[in-house]
Parts: C-alpha cells; sequence; structure tokens
C-alpha cells in the first residue's frame, strides 16, 4: 500500500515543478503551495499506511551498478513521514502568504517540494542506495534553499558555504559508514543488514562514522557549527521546515543505527550517545538563552532539542542490557515523543519569527517590543509554541520530557555503579536545560512581545496574511493537542519501536506500565479551569467597583522621560547568565564612554557592546580550518606552470602502480 | 476529590496567616509589637478595594499574568498532599507536574515584570529566571532522590513509604534531599538569602521589582499567589519531615486532624523560617549561583548514596 | 621458419628497438632523431612481420604493412615538417645523468615484466620487457623534453613501446584495434603538431619554459 | 556579631517597642477601605532630612508604627498615602505631582513638617516652587520642625484607626 503513497508523491513532485515553472507570478505562491501542501499530506498519509503495517514495495530501476533502489518504510520510517509530512503541509500553507522577493522565485518552489520529497524518500528508503541518494538530494536542495537571500544579505553566501561543507561531511561520513556496514554484512538492503547483527573491529568503525554523520546533519554539538549560521539566513518557512523536519532525520539515523542496525551491549557506544546529547543539549540551551537573533535562539534550541532526543537514545541503549527491558523502551518513546513535541512547537515558533519578520523588518530581539497588541494572532501562537519550547505543563514539551524523567530515574541503577553515577548526572544535565530553556523562551517572548516597541519597524508592526495565520494556528493547535491527548502520541510512538500499545492509556493520559507512573493532562486541565473560576469572579466584582483607570505613564520612580529604550533588552535580560557561565562563552565586552566636548566630567554617551562566541568554532574549527588553509598553500607550488614537472608527477605515478603491482 | 478541595479551601484561609506568623516572629525578635497575625488579611482587603492603573504600552498580561500565578498557587496547594495522602486514579500528583505547575507561576510572574516596560521590572524579572533556571537542577534531582527508594515519583506514594517507615525519614538520604530541597524553596519563594522580601532599594530587589508596576487587585492576587506558592512548598517540605498526623482516608474526624496538624507544621516552619531570615544577610546576586551549585551537589549526594546504599 | 630463426629475428628487432630509444635520448632527440625513430618504426614493423610469418596469418603481415607505413614513414615526416630544421636545445638534465636513468629504468622494466613473462615461455615472451622498457624512455623523454618536438618523440616512444609489448605479449591484436591505436596517435600528433606552431607564432621558440607566463 | 550575641541580645532586651498610648479618633472622611492597614509611599519633595529620620524613628523598634497597620513600600503603585516632607523644590515639582498621579484612589496626601506646610525656613528660598498644598490637595498635615515620632504615630494611627 504504502507504494501507492510513494507513487503519489513522486506524480506531487512532478506536479509542483510544472507548476512553480508554469503558473503565471501572481497564482504561483498559492498554487505551488497548495501542492507542496499535498505532498505534505500525502507523505502523512503513506507514514500512516507504514505505521499500521500496510507496507508495500516500490523498486525504482536507477542505472547504478547496485541495483534497483527499493523504497518501503518500515514503521520507524512511516513514523518520520508522517511527522515531516505533516510539518511539511503547515509550512506549506504558511508560505503562500508568506513567500515575497527571491523566496518566490521559481527556483526556490521548485527547491522547496524537491526538499520536501527527498526528506520523505530518506525516511521511505529500504535500502542504503536509496537512502544515501536521497539523502544527497535533500542536502542539495536545501542548499539552494539557504541561498535563496543571497543577493540581500552577505552573510547568506557564507552561511551557506558553512552549511554546504558540513552537509557534504555528513554525506561522506554515513556514506563511509553504510560501506563498511554492506562490506561486513554484504548486502545494501537494511533488512540484511539487520538480520546479520555485524559485530566486528569494522562495525565499531562503521557505527562511530554514522554516528558522527548522522549528529553533523542533525546539528549535535561539535559538528553543530552551521546550524546557527543556516537557519537565520533561510526563509523563515525553510528554516522551519530544516529546524523541525529535517534534523529529525540525523535522529531517525541514530535510532535505525542503534536499534536496528548495530545492536550491540558495548556500553562505551551507548556512553558516547548519551556524552554527546548531554553535552549538545547544555551548550545549546546555554547559547539560546544568550542570543538575540531570534532565530540564532531558536537554532540553537533545536540543538539542545537533538541533544536531548540523542541523550534519550543512549539513556535506553545504555539501560538495555543493565536495566529492565521496558525502562529502554520507554526511553525511545520518549526519544520519538520529543520528536514529535519539537516538529510542533518548533514550527509553530519558526513560522512565528517569520511572521515577526516580515511586519517589522527585524530579527534582531533588542529592537521588537510591544508586538502583543499588533500582531495578536501571532504572540498568541508564538505564546504557545515558547510555553511548548520550554515544557511547561499541559504542552507536547512536557509530556516528552515527562517521560523522558521517568524513564531517566527509573534507570534501576541500584544493579550497576555506571548506571548509579550516570542516570543523576543525566537528569541534573535535562533539568539544566528546562531550566534554562524557561528562561530562554520568557525571553524571547517577554521581549519581543510585550512592553513598548522599542524600533521603527516594530511599532507600525501590522498582523500577517491569512495563510500564514492559518499555519500559526494549525501548529500551535498541535502543540496543545499532543499535550492534553499524550495517550495518542505514545501509541503511534510505540507502535513506531514495534512496542504495540505498551504504554497508552484509556482517556487519553499516559500510564508507563512498566514503571508505574501515570499522566493525565486532561482533569489536571479541569481541576485548574475549576480553581480559576472563583479567582475570575472575584476580579469582576472588584472590577465593577472599582475599573481600572489608564495613568499616562509607568512607574520609573517619578522620572518624567520614560523612553522604550530604558527598558530591558534581550542582551542586558542575559546578561546574569552570560556572567555565570562565561568560562564556557567567553563574552567579549567593551564599554566605550564618550565625554562631552566641554567638559570631561560630563559622559554624552556610553555604549556597550558585547560578543559572544561559540568555543566550539574558536577551538576546534579555527585551528582546524588553519591547518587546511596551510596544506592548500603547500600544495599550491606544486602547480608552477612547467609542463615537464607535471609530465614528471604523472611518470612517477606510473612507476608507483606498476611496483605496486607487482610486488 | 473532595479531600483536594478542602486542602486548597484551607490554604487559601491558612497562607495569609503563615505570612502574619512569620512577619511578627521577625518583629517579635527585633524587639517590635509586630502587626498582628491578621495584618496580611486587612491588606488583602485592602488591595481589592483599590483601583489598579494601566499604563500606555502595558497590554492584557498585566491583568492575565496575576489569575495565572494565582490559579497555579491554588493548582499547587491541590497536587500536594497536605491534608490527606488519599491518592486520586485520575489526577497526577507527581513530583513533575509540581515543578511544572510551580514554573508557570514563575513565568507568569516574570512575564507580569517584562509587561511593565520599566527597567525595574525586566530587571527583576531577569533576576528572577535566572534563579529560577539554576534552582531547577536542583529540585528535580532532589526529587529524583526521594523517588528512588520507593520506585515512583507520584507523592502520595512516597509519603505513604514515609508514614510506613518513619526511620526512613531521618536517613541520611532523606535528609540530603529535604536540605536541598529547602534550599531550593528559598530561592524559588524569594526569601531572604537569596532576596529581601522588604527591601526598599529598587536595585537589590529579585521579586519585589516584578510586581512595582502592578497596583489594586493585580498586586493582591500577586501577593496572594506568592504566598499560596510559599505555602505549599513549606507544606511540602512539613509533609516530607513530620508526615505524621495526616488523613489516610476521607471522612471528616482525619481530615480534621489533618487540617489541624497542617496548621501547626505551617506554623513551625514559617516560626523557623523566618528567625533564619533574622540572622541571615542577603547574598549578593552573583553568589547565589554557588548556593545553588551547593545545593545541587547535595542533591547528586543524595541520589547516589541512595543508590549505594541500596545496593550494598 | 625455425624456431631456432624466429627467436633470433625477435631477438634482433628488440635489440634495434632498444638501441634506436637509447640513441635517441643520447643524442637529445634533435633533428637527427628522426631517421632513428623511422628506424624504430622499421624494427617494430618488422618485430610484426616476423610475428606473422611465424603464425602463419596473412592479417599480421598486412599488420605489419600498416605499420611500416605509418610509423616508419607517415609520422616522422609529420616530425620533420614541424621541428622545421630547429635545434633541440639541451635537455632538463644532462645526458649521463638521463643515461644512468635509462640504466634504472631498464632494471625496473624487468622487474615489472616478471609477472607478465610468466604468462608463457618462448622468445616472444622474454622480448616483452624490451617492450616496457621503450615505454618507460619514452616516459623519461617527455619528462625531461625541453622543446615540444621532444614531446612528440618521447610519445611516439611510448606508442611504439606499447605497441611493442602488445605485440610481443598476446601475439599480436586484431587490426581494429590496432588501427584504433595508430588513428588516436596520429591525432595526437595533429594535436600537439598545432600546439607547437602556435607555441613558434607566440614565442618564437618552443621551448616549454616560455610557457610559465601563462599563468595568471 | 556573631550568632550567639544575638541570640543573648533578643533573650536579655526582650521587647523594646513601648505600650501603645491612647487611640486617637479616626481623622474625618477617611476612606473606609484603609481601615487597619495603610501603605505608606514617602515622597522627599526638597526637606532638610530631619523629618526622614522622625519616619525612621517612627518606624523603629521603640515607636514600632508598623503594630497600628502602617508600612513603608517601594512604589506608589502599592501605596495609599503619600507622606510628602519638605518644601516642594522646582526640580520635584513635576515627580511629586506625577507620584500622587501614580497612586492607586482613594488615597490621601499628608504633609509633613512645616516646610511641607508653609515652606517653614525655606519660605522665600529662590529654588521653592511653594508649600505642598500649592502643588497638590493635602488631606492631613502633621506640625513641627521635625514633628515629633509620637506626632508621626497619631497621624497615620488617625487614618488606620487601630
Amino acid at each position: 500500500m504504502t507504494d501507492t503513497g510513494v507513487r503519489i508523491q513522486l506524480a506531487l513532485l512532478a506536479l509542483a515543478v510544472v507548476v512553480a515553472l508554469l503558473a503565471p507570478v501572481h497564482r504561483r505562491a498559492l498554487l505551488s503551495g497548495l501542492v507542496v501542501a499535498g505532498i505534505g499530506i500525502a507523505g502523512v498519509l503513506t507514514g500512516w499506511l507504514a505505521l499500521t503495517g500496510h507496507a508495500g514495495r516500490l523498486t525504482i530501476p536507477v542505472a547504478l551498478p547496485f541495483g534497483p533502489v527499493t523504497l518501503s518504510p518500515a514503521p520507524l520510517g512511516g513514523f518520520f513521514m508522517l511527522v515531516i509530512g505533516a510539518v511539511g503541509a503547515v509550512c506549506a500553507v504558511y508560505s503562500v502568504g508568506y513567500v515575497h522577493g527571491p523566496a518566490a522565485s521559481r527556483t526556490s518552489w521548485v527547491a522547496l517540494a524537491v526538499f520536501l520529497t527527498a526528506m520523505q524518500l530518506v525516511a521511505a528508503s529500504a535500502d542504503v542506495v536509496a537512502f544515501l541518494l536521497a539523502w544527497e538530494l535533500m542536502a542539495l536542495s536545501s542548499t539552494v534553499l539557504v541561498l535563496t537571500e543571497h543577493a540581500h544579505r552577505a552573510t547568506v553566501r557564507s552561511a551557506t558555504l558553512w552549511y554546504a561543507a558540513m552537509t557534504q561531511l555528513s554525506f561522506f561520513l554515513v556514506l563511509l559508514g553504510f560501506a563498511v556496514l554492506s562490506a561486513e554484512a554484504g548486502s545494501t538492503q537494511f533488512a540484511d543488514l539487520a538480520a546479520s547483527h555485524v559485530d566486528s573491529a569494522a562495525s565499531n568503525l562503521a557505527f562511530v562514522a554514522l554516528l558522527l554523520g548522522f549528529a553533523a546533519k542533525a546539528g549535535i554539538v561539535p559538528l553543530h557549527v552551521w546550524l546557527p549560521r543556516a537557519h537565520p539566513e533561510a526563509p523563515s518557512h525553510v528554516s522551519a521546515l530544516m529546524s523541525a523536519a529535517m534534523v529529525k532525520l540525523g535522529v531517525y539515523g541514530a535510532v535505525l543505527v542503534t536499534t536496528q542496525l548495530l545492536v550491540s551491549a558495548s556500553t562505551w557506544r551507548s556512553l558516547l550517545v548519551l556524552g554527546v546529547g548531554t553535552l549538545s543539549a547544555v551548550y545549546g540551551i546555554l547559547q539560546a538563552s544568550v542570543a538575540s537573533d531570534i532565530k540564532r535562539l531558536l537554532a540553537f534550541s533545536t540543538t539542545e532539542n537533538i541533544g536531548l532526543m540523542f541523550l534519550a537514545i543512549g539513556a535506553s541503549s545504555l539501560l538495555r542490557p543493565y536495566g529492565s527491558t521496558d525502562v529502554a523502551d520507554t526511553a525511545l518513546v520518549a526519544c520519538l515523543l520529543l520528536v514529535m513535541a519539537h516538529a510542533a512547537f518548533k514550527t509553530t515558533l519558526f513560522l512565528g519569527a517569520g511572521s515577526i519578520l516580515r511586519a517589522t523588518g527585524e530579527r534582531d530581539l533588542d529592537l521588537l517590543g510591544g508586538l502583543v497588541s499588533r500582531m495578536p494572532v501571532t504572540s498568541a501562537t508564538f505564546g504557545i509554541g515558547a510555553l511548548g519550547a520550554a515544557a511547561l505543563p499541559l504542552t507536547a514539551g512536557f509530556v516528552a520530557e515527562w517521560v523522558l524523567l521517568q524513564s531517566l530515574i527509573h534507570g534501576g541503577g541500584t544493579q550497576n555503579r555506571i548506571l548509579a553515577i550516570t542516570m543523576p548526572v543525566a537528569v541534573g544535565a535535562v533539568a539544566l536545560t528546562a531550566g534554562l530553556a524557561l528562561m530562554t523562551f520568557v525571553k524571547a517572548y517577554g521581549i519581543a512581545f510585550l512592553a513598548r516597541p522599542r524600533s521603527e519597524g516594530a511599532s507600525q508592526a501590522q498582523e500577517s496574511p491569512t495563510s500564514m495565520r492559518v499555519g500559526l494556528v494549525v501548529a500551535a493547535a498541535s502543540v496543545l493537542g499532543l499535550g492534553l491527548v499524550p495517550g495518542l502520541s505514545v501509541s503511534v510512538a510505540s507502535r513506531a519501536l514495534g512496542l504495540g500499545d505498551a504504554a497508552a492509556a484509556g482517556s487519553g493520559g499516559i500510564d508507563l506500565v512498566g514503571l508505574g507512573a501515570t499522566l493525565h493532562p486532561g482533569p489536571l486541565l479541569l481541576l485548574a479551569l475549576v480553581l480559576v473560576v472563583p479567582v475570575v469572579v472575584v476580579s469582576v466584582a472588584a472590577a465593577r467597583r472599582r475599573p481600572r483607570r489608564d495613568v499616562d505613564l509607568a512607574w520609573g520612580s517619578g522620572g518624567v522621560r520614560v523612553s522604550p529604550r530604558m527598558q530591558y533588552t534581550a542582551t542586558s535580560y542575559a546578561e546574569p547568565l552570560s556572567r555565570i557561565f562565561d568560562d564556557s562563552l567567553r563574552p567579549e565586552r567593551d564599554v566605550v564612554v564618550t565625554h562631552s566636548s566641554e567638559a570631561r566630567y560630563l559622559v554624552e554617551r556610553i555604549q556597550y557592546r558585547q560578543r559572544l562566541s561559540d568555543v566550539f568554532e574558536s577551538r576546534l574549527y579555527l585551528p582546524v580550518i588553519g591547518v587546511i588553509e596551510r596544506v592548500g598553500a603547500a600544495a599550491k607550488n606544486l602547480q608552477n606552470g612547467k609542463i615537464n614537472f607535471y609530465l614528471a608527477y604523472s611518470f612517477v605515478a606510473f612507476l608507483v602502480v606498476l611496483m605496486v603491482v607487482t610486488l | 476529590m473532595v479531600l483536594l478541595l478542602v486542602q486548597v479551601v484551607v490554604m487559601v484561609a491558612l497562607t495569609p496567616l503563615l505570612v502574619g506568623v512569620m512577619r511578627q516572629v521577625r518583629s517579635r525578635l527585633e524587639g517590635r509589637a509586630g502587626a498582628g497575625i491578621l495584618q496580611p488579611w486587612r491588606d488583602l482587603r485592602k488591595l481589592f478595594a483599590k483601583e489598579p492603573l494601566r499604563a500606555p504600552g502595558i497590554s492584557w498580561v498585566q491583568a492575565a499574568g496575576p489569575v495565572v500565578l494565582v490559579t497555579s498557587g491554588l493548582l499547587l496547594c491541590a497536587l500536594i498532599p497536605l491534608v490527606g495522602t488519599v491518592a486520586s486514579p485520575l489526577l497526577t500528583d507527581d513530583l513533575f507536574v509540581v515543578v511544572g505547575v510551580l514554573l508557570v507561576g514563575t513565568v507568569a510572574l516574570a512575564l507580569v515584570g517584562l509587561d511593565a516596560g520599566s527597567a525595574f521590572g525586566g530587571m527583576g524579572s531577569s533576576r528572577h529566571m535566572t534563579i529560577a533556571a539554576l534552582v531547577e537542577p536542583t529540585v528535580l534531582v532532589a526529587v529524583y532522590a526521594l523517588s528512588v527508594p520507593i520506585g515512583s515519583s507520584a507523592l502520595s506514594r512516597i509519603v505513604n513509604a514515609r508514614i510506613e517507615a518513619p526511620a526512613s525519614v531521618a536517613a541520611p538520604v532523606s535528609l540530603l534531599a529535604m536540605v536541598a530541597l529547602a534550599i531550593a524553596v528559598m530561592a524559588e519563594t524569594s526569601r531572604m538569602p537569596v532576596d529581601n522580601p522588604s527591601t526598599h532599594l529598587e536595585l537589590t530587589m529579585v521579586h519585589e521589582a516584578m510586581v512595582l508596576e502592578s497596583s489594586g487587585r493585580d498586586l493582591a492576587w500577586l501577593e496572594l499567589g506568592s504566598w499560596l506558592r510559599l505555602g505549599a512548598l513549606l507544606g511540602l517540605i512539613g509533609t516530607l519531615t513530620l508526615p505524621w498526623g495526616m488523613a489516610v482516608e476521607v471522612a471528616p474526624v482525619p481530615a480534621l486532624v489533618g487540617v489541624v496538624t497542617l496548621a501547626v507544621r505551617l506554623a513551625v516552619l514559617g516560626a523557623l523560617l523566618a528567625t533564619l531570615e533574622v540572622f541571615l544577610a542577603k547574598l549578593r546576586l552573583f553568589r547565589v549561583p554557588e548556593l545553588l551549585a551547593g545545593s545541587f551537589v547535595l542533591a547528586l549526594l543524595a541520589v547516589t548514596a541512595s543508590y549505594l546504599t541500596v545496593t550494598v | 621458419m625455425s624456431d631456432q630463426l624466429f627467436a633470433q629475428a625477435i631477438g634482433m628487432c628488440a635489440a634495434v628497438l632498444l638501441l634506436s630509444a637509447v640513441l635517441l635520448v643520447w643524442r637529445r632527440a634533435q633533428a637527427a632523431a628522426l631517421p632513428l625513430m623511422s628506424l624504430q618504426g622499421l624494427a617494430l614493423a618488422s618485430l610484426v612481420a616476423v610475428l606473422g610469418i611465424q603464425a602463419g596469418s596473412r592479417e599480421l603481415l598486412e599488420l605489419a604493412a600498416l605499420v611500416l607505413v605509418f610509423k616508419a614513414v607517415g609520422l616522422p615526416l609529420v616530425l620533420v615538417r614541424s621541428s622545421q630544421g630547429e635545434q633541440g636545445g639541451a635537455p632538463l638534465i644532462n645526458t649521463a645523468t638521463s643515461l644512468i636513468a635509462m640504466a634504472g629504468l631498464t632494471a625496473v622494466a624487468y622487474v615489472v615484466s616478471a609477472p607478465l613473462s610468466a604468462l608463457g615461455s618462448g622468445p616472444t615472451v622474454q622480448a616483452i620487457p624490451v617492450g616496457i622498457a621503450l615505454v618507460l624512455y619514452g616516459f623519461l623523454l617527455l619528462v625531461t623534453g625541453r622543446h615540444a618536438i621532444v614531446q612528440l618523440v618521447g610519445f611516439l616512444v611510448i606508442d611504439n613501446g606499447t605497441s611493442a609489448v602488445a605485440f610481443l605479449s598476446s601475439g599480436g591484436v586484431p587490426v581494429i584495434v590496432e588501427l584504433g591505436v595508430v588513428l588516436d596517435v596520429l591525432l595526437v600528433i595533429l594535436i600537439l603538431y598545432v600546439l607547437t606552431g602556435r607555441i613558434r607564432d607566440e614565442f618564437g621558440a618552443t621551448d616549454l619554459d616560455d610557457l610559465t607566463e601563462l599563468h595568471d | 556579631m556573631a550568632f550567639r550575641d544575638v541570640i543573648r541580645l533578643i533573650t536579655s532586651i526582650g521587647r523594646i517597642a513601648e505600650p501603645a498610648p491612647p487611640r486617637p479618633e479616626v481623622m474625618a472622611d477617611r476612606p473606609p477601605e484603609l481601615a487597619g492597614t495603610v501603605q505608606i509611599r514617602h515622597v522627599d519633595a526638597g526637606s532638610c532630612n530631619g523629618c526622614e529620620i522622625e519616619i525612621a524613628n517612627a518606624f523603629g523598634p521603640v515607636y514600632d508604627l508598623e503594630r497600628y497597620g502602617a508600612r513603608l513600600v517601594a512604589s506608589p503603585r502599592h501605596a495609599d498615602v503619600v507622606l510628602v516632607t519638605g518644601v516642594v523644590t522646582h526640580n520635584m515639582r513635576e515627580p511629586l505631582l506625577r507620584t500622587v498621579d501614580a497612586t492607586p484612589r482613594p488615597r490621601l496626601v499628608i504633609a509633613m513638617g512645616d516646610c511641607a506646610r508653609n515652606c517653614g525656613v525655606f519660605a522665600d528660598a529662590y529654588g521653592v516652587a511653594g508649600a505642598v498644598r500649592d502643588v497638590v490637595d493635602v488631606d492631613l498635615e502633621i506640625p513641627g520642625c521635625p514633628p515629633e515620632p509620637d506626632a508621626i504615630v497619631r497621624a497615620v494611627r488617625s487614618v488606620t484607626g487601630r
């Protein structure tokens, strides 16, 4: 059955390309948007079919020596197709109203359609060749999409350079890993790879290569540098698609490798995944909490959430040999819940950021403010997204984090000393991440939407058009929906992992069977509503007697000129944090005082500039790039224009080959 | 279900008295006569009778924030087993949910501070959120430590286990966890070592700076909400340290006994906290992370100790 | 013809091939080198003819005639016209070092041809190292040549070497393959011919070092 | 002071606050909401700091104004009474108006000390804009330069009625 689904998607892709190329300019956004949304919805259906066990098999003869490419999504692949399809559909509907300038050109519409379909194919592929082909197609189309606004800003080019380099590095590592694995197992089909239980020295190399490759695509810390660069530069609906869907394929790969292809009880592998996950979670949210560009903040928050997913995967593979298996399964269910929750709220947040960017032309939080009255729908949906990202109760984020914490604290550390050490540290890291995430999203929402506008653009902001609002509302509804009825998402996640309905309870709540922990958000919300009634009644009664009076000045201890510049900005909001974590953020601060010309004692203007550096970039990437540049320079004078040298090189090569062949 | 509502009503009545007791104890220790225990109630009544003011540029958050804070306070009082430990099947009294509800209140308060649009509101909100972010690891790992011996993070099961095995209350693991939780509660409810509630110097404020702009009934809800949170958290610590006298089944007599013991517990803890505040000076803001890091290490020790003692 | 005569004939052709290559390198492939090129073509044609007679196949004999026409007469003529009597000039390394290098290359040729000669026995197989040595000498000429002409000669020597190896190891290749190879060689020669013409128009001489000015 | 000394100090001195003098009658047209509880926001409109010291004494342990339900607050938003001390200088005229306007109703303005009542010794100084009653309407006045702490206590008790 799923083969028909995939065929429909490919047909829709062709249609999308045709529509993008031929549709008249003023109709193009609407038509292409709808067709791309169609691809998304087809993806959702195919994913659902794969999840409910109707896996069909579609083989496309490709003129490669490795034989035909087979596309038959397993339940796990189906789950990711479902998530990516949903995100794609919402982003497509949103983009109909959002695209302007270069983002509305034919190339970016075609690239968008190709990008969404490529992601679906990656999740649907059943063998290594299909996987790699779709992976590279996804990388190329997303590079084109990131480049859309290169004419407007110079930083787009350098960001795309970083992005392209890192995605190709990821492709190379995945290729290397799969090559070694297929060589060991002797076949390229995932089913055979899983069945062959490869467990040799080469499998360690394959594991590390695949892990690093998928970590590079997912934006895990040592390889995350492209994420905070590419996402802010891409148009918002593209960065939403990349952040909510594309990085999930990194997680899909990691789950695939750790649970099916390279299952092994060696603790160093799970500790590696756990360590990398924890590091990315804490470091990502730390950088997000001090970032003042809204999209850079959201990009780093993606690194944090991906870190949590890797932490869940690492914990599950660590717990499996020691603890009981259903605790390990709960950790995996937590990982998939995190995938769904992150897809929901990150889409809402990025689309909200896009709507702010379109209305105010500003991306820097320090220049926004006062949008809550000017853009009600955007602020409401962004607020719900922020609640989800901060993992506050009754949102999808909270449910995912709750299941993760339950699986960690039931880690059964009593049997084993390693668990007794790692589980508390992991819980501490998750808690610190949750705390900093709370701080980050209060800052993002508070500074961007509340108080008075800090720039001209912010004061003239208007609400965005209907298609953008529809996209925003649907995404925000999914954040609340997944939060209030977690039973549904848990059953989908456990079916994707082949655990049957291990952890779903009747009234939409969760009953983690092995752990005896239950969570029913419905009654909790009901109780909250019951409790809020008396409060509202008393407020209304008091309001009738003493109505609210308007005053013409906020209280700034009697000051007369209360200008928006006196308000806190995102940089000052995060200043205590950057001071507390200064050893890992390395802030460079300088204060420039300009005295008035008449008297040295009177100060005209004080400027406070702060630049936060990414310690991984300065410590890891710059030295490596320096070495590469030096090697490049040295290699340059190999090419000195003398033909004889060139002939000599080939002669030496010829001799070496001869010698090698004979010896 | 009935027990929860009883608990909420009792807490709404008791918490202002708790704050009254704390202020009374503090004045008596300073040699003053003190304004009497009912003063907070009088303040509240008067605040409801005053008109709230709205400055330009302030949004609906100024009115909605306090309501959310009070509701989260009420929800806390409902979820935490204060009067009785009867766990209702549908309602999850899981500690992580409790912490989540607490954080909803914190976020609401921070947004009210930010919405004021004044320098003090932003400053208070930034400091409050920074401290909340650093408190969270301590609270969650302390919860983890409490849940290890029982194997579940549901509060009612933890308290029941403590009632059945009184020795476990004095075990080193639970003592470490309780100290860490106490520090975290003092930080979260802006009490003395972290923040001075009765300060007038705006630059030293954390909690007070956020409510500078609120007036009338908004201020009343903010005050009541903060007091409810303080009462609920003190009640939580009280229940965990002195779990005796709590109602085990839903019946009038045990409920009455539960209410009385709850009142006594709150009075004792309130007085203790007030005396502590007289002796402590306010920590510099950037020394607070050291205090929180210390409490985090305590909680971490509690967990590893609970694992190792169980294995040994 | 008797085996013994056949072995001598093969030995003779191989020796002439080798000798012509050595002389080419020695005389720095100047204008005087051109008769040596036709000598080499002749030796190659006779080698093919001997093989044809031994195997008694008419096809090989036609091939020998083809090789004779092209390699002994055609290509050297093109060489003469493109060099237009220009002196070769000193190669990059002096003659003594190039001769020593040739000795080394011969040793390498013998080591390298070990697996080839293990394929079978008989006089043709023993002569294979000569073919490989010829190829290596051609490369040496290419690398050390300072003028375009020397490159041409080097390239031709390599081509002769490869065809010699082909003939010696597999008893000749089908006509089509040989025709293909010869046509390729013709094409290369034409290109080099045009190239040297352009270099001469540009720089007045075909000294390759002038080309270094071409970089940006 | 060491922990032990503080405990010894507390136990040895015990209660410092003097017994409450007889309750004065409630002032005319006092808003009924302020019965028993009044939040005071002090504004120094140009005082020589004499009155501030007396206010501190009034809230000190001996007179203990808090026992009657009064409290000093940081923001006029929280206040019911604006306690103005000193003459109103030109610079402080605008902030005083702002502060009184920033106080939610029902509110009272108390002018404390002779400077506030009739510019006192600074009557015709160049920097003086006038007495408090020339800028805002005053509900209660406390005479004296500076007024005795128990005068302040009597005035506040006449507002709270305790």
